[in-house]
């Protein structure tokens, strides 16, 4: 971790304006050149209830949200109640007060610094003013660039007039003029601002899917709302129409996908995005699309299961249900994302694949993702390749399901003269018509499976993170990944020799590279955030590697630290 | 639908024109072939362009129908027809997107998606194949059987009231509602003519006789049954085909014609006006868009 | 509902004897909580023995009422309270059972089950708590919004027609249909109180305001758009029943009050004639089915 | 193989009484003390076409429908065209002739019996007793008990009136003189006639299915009709009423899943029956059921997929979705049956096992066992015990999700006083009340999992097939078992060391078994008719066993010489 890290926890009562002014920071630091990477848990009930928001910031790289805080802010207190067990020695601790709701005992070796919020908000005459009054002490305690801060809240409050902006501004001074008035104790700061960049976006996981359809050349998205994918079809549902594109909200998510099934027949690039239950009312027309060879995509931004499980919780326990959801074999391609900027990305990527391959693709986002904002380097669109599927040149007779060197038929959109055809779910022969002989069924079974094949090797090869030989290699996927990267790091300076594998393609597996790998390690470790070990199944099945699954499923990412106790533990 | 009102260049087709190669599979006098008469017979007077048609359908005997048509087609999930199509519709709407099933297919299983289509008035015709039983599967009761019909899952008779189909679509807003019988083809390719030449959600309820299943709605019990659609009735008053139908209902007969028939804006109008709104276009710059993610 | 039509002998209880321990976790302001009141005082009223009610729901705000009603309870799957409660109703006639869920839990999702949860006349009650919008997902248009609304996914405003829930319930058979406003917990109550004493599928829509996410639906707009049902409207009349909501239509507003309500074997008991034709009983001797296959 | 073991293969078209007559045929040979075991194949369109009837008969228990056909009988040409192929030197080959529809040439060796079935029916006025000439025939020709025939004939035809019974026996007895007639040069007859029993019964699998619901003491059965699953409603439909159980038919699978669980919190058994593309749908509705903890049961019997796929034809490849089938970590208890007897005995089970764990339940049939009729020994409903799901003693409060010793937690039907509660699928504590917390969700999680852990040791052991070392080890589910039992016979005829592991728990696995029998075997072969080897998969994955996968997938079950060949083939 580098020195010049910084994570600071906001969290007071929903509505106080937790979640912006961690906004606030996030866009003044991201301004001042630093990387931000930013993790929030909402209220589970309607309304109301405890919002948490940790900004963590750096100049380098950041790969996760880190293990705990350096400097925590309480609006009230609920937040010290929930809070206060992690409150240690050298743990700068901003809280209302006097004034506040609540009076805290300070811990041993606590840095604390009352800032009387609420009152001061309440004596310039606006108490939705107290997060600006906790922003400006934050601002001037930790070195947040006050003069960018008060360039985003200017834009932020203009378009409400003025006085607005004025009331807001007064509050950040005096909340900075308040805490001028301590003295500070720790030294934590943010690190020193780099040159302004123009080259960074900051975006949270659900926009960046948004973000990387249209990238990706999106024509049709259909969806029906859910926690917490639901922001993925509010992007698109803003900007896909600027494109000339269709967003429709259907009436439930068989109804999307079918939407898109009949979108991409008609020759559009088409997605829809959901959560576990909805993915699961998705398995029959799913086996259709592999069946029918019809590109579709469906994102799938994992929360905790089974079942209407914790709506609002991280998990990455939708494997099983994405590799063997449907009847009879049909297997999808199944992609994971890492962080923000492959959320941009491989959602380029998978639109790209279920077109190239016309096959239904399954992407994997999940719920801390969802709402994570991240410093992403500006994503220029002339970098991205938008792959065409495979269509008909019109020569000879034409056969929809015609066998071929690839095992990839040519499609025709409605329209083509010459090119009639039918889609369809029934087993069929090369013209699309019904065909239940032994051996058309082995041979197009054979076509389907050899077809999507080659993406274990073409797709862009597996990351591997370290040389040589290790004691213990581990393999993760999902957000997971950036966990272990920090983990790994900091084993390493402790001096063990670890490794890391990061594949970004779940399904079909790429055997030969998983088990390259696991050759050079000692002991292999997959860390995953759901019951049964998922990833372990599938290496267990379908590699010779016989892992140690550490699985942990409390609606939580794992953090660094765990990672490292871990391997020390078996190491 | 726009597409096909004005009859293309081309020398007109036959209604033999649109058979396909593949045969019907259906027994000896299924009312699906009656309705596939008339369905060859409206494409033909509105020479409709097969390569710009698309016949798409769910699971069912007469689902097969597409199998049959000279056009494009997609033979999907028991249900699923209707939100296929609309998805079809919207991503071409210079498509003609013809959609054909069963009862069951329709309003069992597919019958959450029925409200939508019509609400939305996505620009299709949907032609409802109307047996009162499952065919396809050996002749269970479907939301449209009598409840003195003894079937394969009820040896004792039934226990549900049947569903009245045109009722159904004449509440769920569709914006052309018609009704026919297959022994009368002529009056099958009038209505479906109209719905194919309608901007908007056509739907067209055709009674069908299976007689390998369904032993009690012959044809001539629908012969008996049907009743035209008085004279001087408004179709354009939706409050009005609803009385018809009710009144038709209370003396055990079913109203056959044209019921009603309005024009609103259709989804994909919808769609267009919005992208219009926001100034759409394929080759809008995305670096307008990605800049708003700028710090 | 037969179990509770003659009040339980037990000391009655009052309206908040049903309140569970889990207080709700609505928005204040919220017009679930009006809907609440008028079903505590409906138990109330008809004193409903607790342990004899089972109150089923899907996903949503509104869904989950069953967690502050003292009875059995679930909370079960987006759209899949009506079926579900089908089968408690056919395996325990002889219990209270009350649907509590939101528009979009029970129209779009569900909206598949809802008309043969009618036209098979289930015993139970469907209280729609409609707040013409998805609450607990944060603001999306439902099938009940109207086209005028800006929504999560609908940044520039709606594309489809709002459905008429009444009508859509008289048009499937519904034997009990009533309309209420939550900002009059009378009117709900009693309404409420008659779908649980009627014998049948009994169905109350209420308009529900969401003020955190419906902004145009208020309560004032509510107070303006609703009009009672006419004095002298025959309740036993399906066509007069849909002629009063189509007229409503036409002026913009909606009718409140009981629409209509009709006597039909319900389908436990076209069950138990079954089970009765049959002389069914629990002890029948397997051995005589099991004869019917030997060689 | 017994000696006295005949096969004989009736074929025509559609509609003109195959069916029935192989059935006479069955039940003569069953009413005769023989054992009997039947196949068919349907017209895959709607009406007509081409139709198949193989009935298999022995002095011994029979496994499978065997190899091919020692007698084959073509009432058409067609029938003749699609069967030529498999006449071999020593077929007995009965045909429609002279008078047919056709002119079969005679292969080398192969004993022909012309037959005018058509011209005779037609002679004696009516054209449907063709069926019965070519009856009377085949009962001259191969001692097919003739008496035991006319019985059932008339028991059969009396409903109809005394002449359609007069017209029925006269062409059988024509059809008797009409073979007496020929020289007969083959030796092909039926075992002679054991004592006539009264202890058995001859059933479809999908019927026994039905028998063993009612023998389990089914409460409420809901389905929607599919192919090949919907028998199974329509024997319940008959039959439930009489017990005073309920059956409805939904307006979909997901309703039908839906009111089973309904059905059952209130305190009834409950079941659905469905096939691939129904299962699929119910993927949403079975994460409620393990999720709450609601006893439901489903039969799936498989059918070709994926997708629409061949839904008339035989396939065992839904064992992913069966135990994979729904988001989030969400386990099912899954059974496969072997043959018509367990279509009984484990539809009993997996009643049992639904209530006693408070779990969903899945039955895997499928499609050659579905419409196959077999002997089996009449079924004393004394001898099958219904258990009933653990109910609170109205001892202290209730808890719905108490954590017991066990992990079970007693059940209260509605109507219990003092033990309201709710039944969800969130995420919850004891009481039932939605609780996230990394904890409670852990707990749970272990509480569900750890609950049905218990069936792999406690469900009836996994039968081995043989003793000692074995150079090839069979590991067989579903249909197949009956298969691989007469391949290892004729195996070990031939003097080879084989042996056989038949699971019918799938999941979850009985592990130990697995590994105690691989390592008697030198290899392990695991034959499945499905394009993945699904079985194989999760042996790899549960296990340490490397098995070689040996799939098939042409829409027929395997035949004994099929796994002999491939068992040679890998010694
Ligand atoms: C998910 C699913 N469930 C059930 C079936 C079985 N199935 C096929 S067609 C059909 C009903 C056909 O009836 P209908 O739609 O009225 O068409 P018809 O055959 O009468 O023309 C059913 C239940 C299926 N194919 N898929
Ligand atoms: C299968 C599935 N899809 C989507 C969701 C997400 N979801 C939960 S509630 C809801 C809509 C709630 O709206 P409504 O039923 O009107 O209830 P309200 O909150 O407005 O009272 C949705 C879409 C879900 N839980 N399950
Ligand atoms: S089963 Fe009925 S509907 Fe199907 S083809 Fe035969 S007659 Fe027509
Ligand atoms: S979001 Fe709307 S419906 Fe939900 S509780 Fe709040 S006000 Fe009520
Ligand atoms: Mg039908
Ligand atoms: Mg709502």
């Amino acid at each position: 971790m580098s020195k010049h890290d910084l994570i600071v926890r906001v969290a007071g009562e929903g509505g106080e304006g937790i979640i912006s002014s961690g906004d606030f920071i996030a866009a003044a630091c991201a301004r001042a050149g630093l990387e931000v990477y930013t993790f929030k848990t909402f209220p589970a009930e309607i309304k109301g209830g405890y919002a948490m928001y940790q900004i963590r910031v750096s100049g380098d790289q950041i790969f996760n949200q880190g293990d705990t805080f350096d400097v925590f802010c309480a609006f009230n207190g609920e937040a010290y109640e929930l809070n206060k067990h992690l409150l240690r020695p050298g743990t700068a601790f901003v809280y209302d007060g006097p004034g506040g709701d609540f009076e805290p005992e300070i811990p041993e070796g606590v840095h604390a610094y009352p800032i009387p919020m609420t009152k001061t908000a309440k004596e310039l005459g606006s108490i939705r003013a107290k997060n600006m009054v906790a922003l400006g002490a934050l601002s001037q305690l930790f070195d947040i660039p006050a003069e960018t801060l008060r360039e985003v809240l200017t834009n932020k409050f203009k378009r409400k007039g003025d006085d607005v902006v004025k009331i807001n501004l007064d509050a950040f001074d005096k909340g900075m003029e308040l805490a001028a008035a301590q003295t500070k104790s720790d030294d934590w700061r943010v690190a020193s601002p780099k040159a302004e960049r123009d080259d960074v976006i900051i975006i949270s996981g659900n926009d960046a899917v948004g973000l990387g359809a249209l990238l990706g050349g999106l024509d049709f998205f259909s969806a029906y709302p859910i926690t917490p994918a639901t922001e993925v079809a509010k992007y698109v549902s803003k900007h896909l129409p600027k494109r000339g594109g269709t967003l429709i909200q259907a009436e439930d998510e068989i109804a999307s996908i079918a939407q898109v099934l009949g979108a991409s027949y008609a020759g559009k690039r088409s997605m829809t995005a959901t959560s576990g239950p909805g993915l699961a009312l998705m398995s029959e027309m799913l086996g259709m699309a592999h069946m029918s060879e019809t590109p579709a995509l469906v994102v799938d931004v994992q929360r905790g299961g089974p079942s209407t499980g914790l709506p609002t919780k991280h998990e990455q326990s939708d494997l099983f249900l994405a590799i063997h959801g449907s009847h009879g074999d049909a297997p999808r391609i199944v992609l994971a994302v890492e962080n923000v900027k492959d959320c941009i990305d491989m959602t380029v990527d998978a639109l790209n694949l279920s077109e190239q391959y016309q096959s239904p693709v399954i992407l994997l986002s999940d719920g801390s993702l969802a709402f994570s904002t991240q410093t992403v380097p500006y994503p220029n669109p002339d970098n991205y390749t938008v792959v065409q599927r495979k269509r008909w040149d019109g020569e000879g007779e034409y056969h929809r399901y015609a066998r071929t060197e690839d095992n990839i038929s040519p499609m025709a959109d409605p329209g083509t003269p010459g090119a009639m055809h039918i889609a369809t779910g029934l087993e069929h022969g090369e013209s699309g018509t019904p065909n239940y002989s032994p051996e058309n069924h082995e041979g197009m079974h054979a076509k389907r499976f050899d077809k999507i094949q080659p993406v274990a090797e073409t797709y862009k090869p597996v990351e591997v993170d370290g040389e040589g030989e290790a004691d213990v290699g581990i393999i993760a996927w999902g957000s997971t990944i950036g966990v272990v990267r920090e983990a790994i790091q900091r084993l390493r300076d402790a001096g063990h020799k670890v490794k890391g594998f990061y594949p970004k393609l779940l399904w079909p597996m790429p055997v030969e590279q998983y088990e390259a790998f696991a050759a050079t390690c000692g002991k292999v470790l997959v860390p995953e955030v759901n019951y049964q070990g998922q990833l372990s199944h599938f290496i267990r099945a379908e590699t010779s590697i016989r892992p140690i699954p550490y699985t942990i499923c409390g609606g939580l990412p794992f953090t660094p630290a765990m990672i490292v106790a871990k391997v020390e533990e078996i190491l | 639908m726009s597409a096909v009102v004005e009859p293309v260049k081309k020398p007109a087709l036959k209604a033999s024109d649109y058979k396909s190669e593949v045969k019907p599979v259906w027994c000896p006098g299924c009312g699906h072939f009656g309705v596939l008469a008339g369905i060859y017979r409206a494409l033909a007077e509105l020479g409709v362009d097969p390569t710009q048609l698309v016949n798409i359908s769910g699971i069912g005997c007469s689902s097969r129908t597409p199998y049959f048509v000279q056009s494009y087609k997609m033979h999907t999930l028991h249900g699923r027809a209707g939100p296929v199509a609309t998805g079809t519709q919207l991503a071409r709407p210079d498509l003609t997107v013809l959609v054909t099933g069963g009862d069951g297919d329709g309003f069992s299983i597919g019958g959450g998606h029925m409200p939508h289509l019509a609400r939305k008035n996505v620009n299709m015709s949907y032609v409802m194949m109307d047996n009162r039983i499952y065919g396809l599967t050996k002749g269970q009761v479907s939301p449209t059987s009598r409840r003195e019909m003894k079937a394969y899952t009820t040896p004792y008779g039934g226990v549900d009231n049947p569903m009245n189909p045109v009722l159904y679509m004449l509440t769920y807003g569709a914006t052309f509602v018609g009704q026919a019988f297959a022994g009368n083809p002529k009056m099958c390719a009038e209505l479906i003519k109209g719905a194919l030449s309608h901007r908007g959600f056509a739907f067209v309820n055709i009674l069908s006789q299976c007689p390998s299943f369904n032993k009690i709605d012959t044809v001539p019990y629908f012969r008996e049954l049907v009743k035209e659609v008085p004279e001087d009735h408004d179709m354009t008053d939706v409050d009005q085909a609803m009385h018809i139908v009710n009144l038709a209902e209370r003396e055990d007969k079913v109203p056959v014609g044209l019921l009603y028939k309005a024009e609103r804006p259709t989804l994909d109008d919808e769609m267009a006006n919005l992208v219009r709104r926001v100034n759409g276009h394929p080759d809008y710059d995305l670096r307008k868009i990605i800049d708003q993610s700028r710090p």
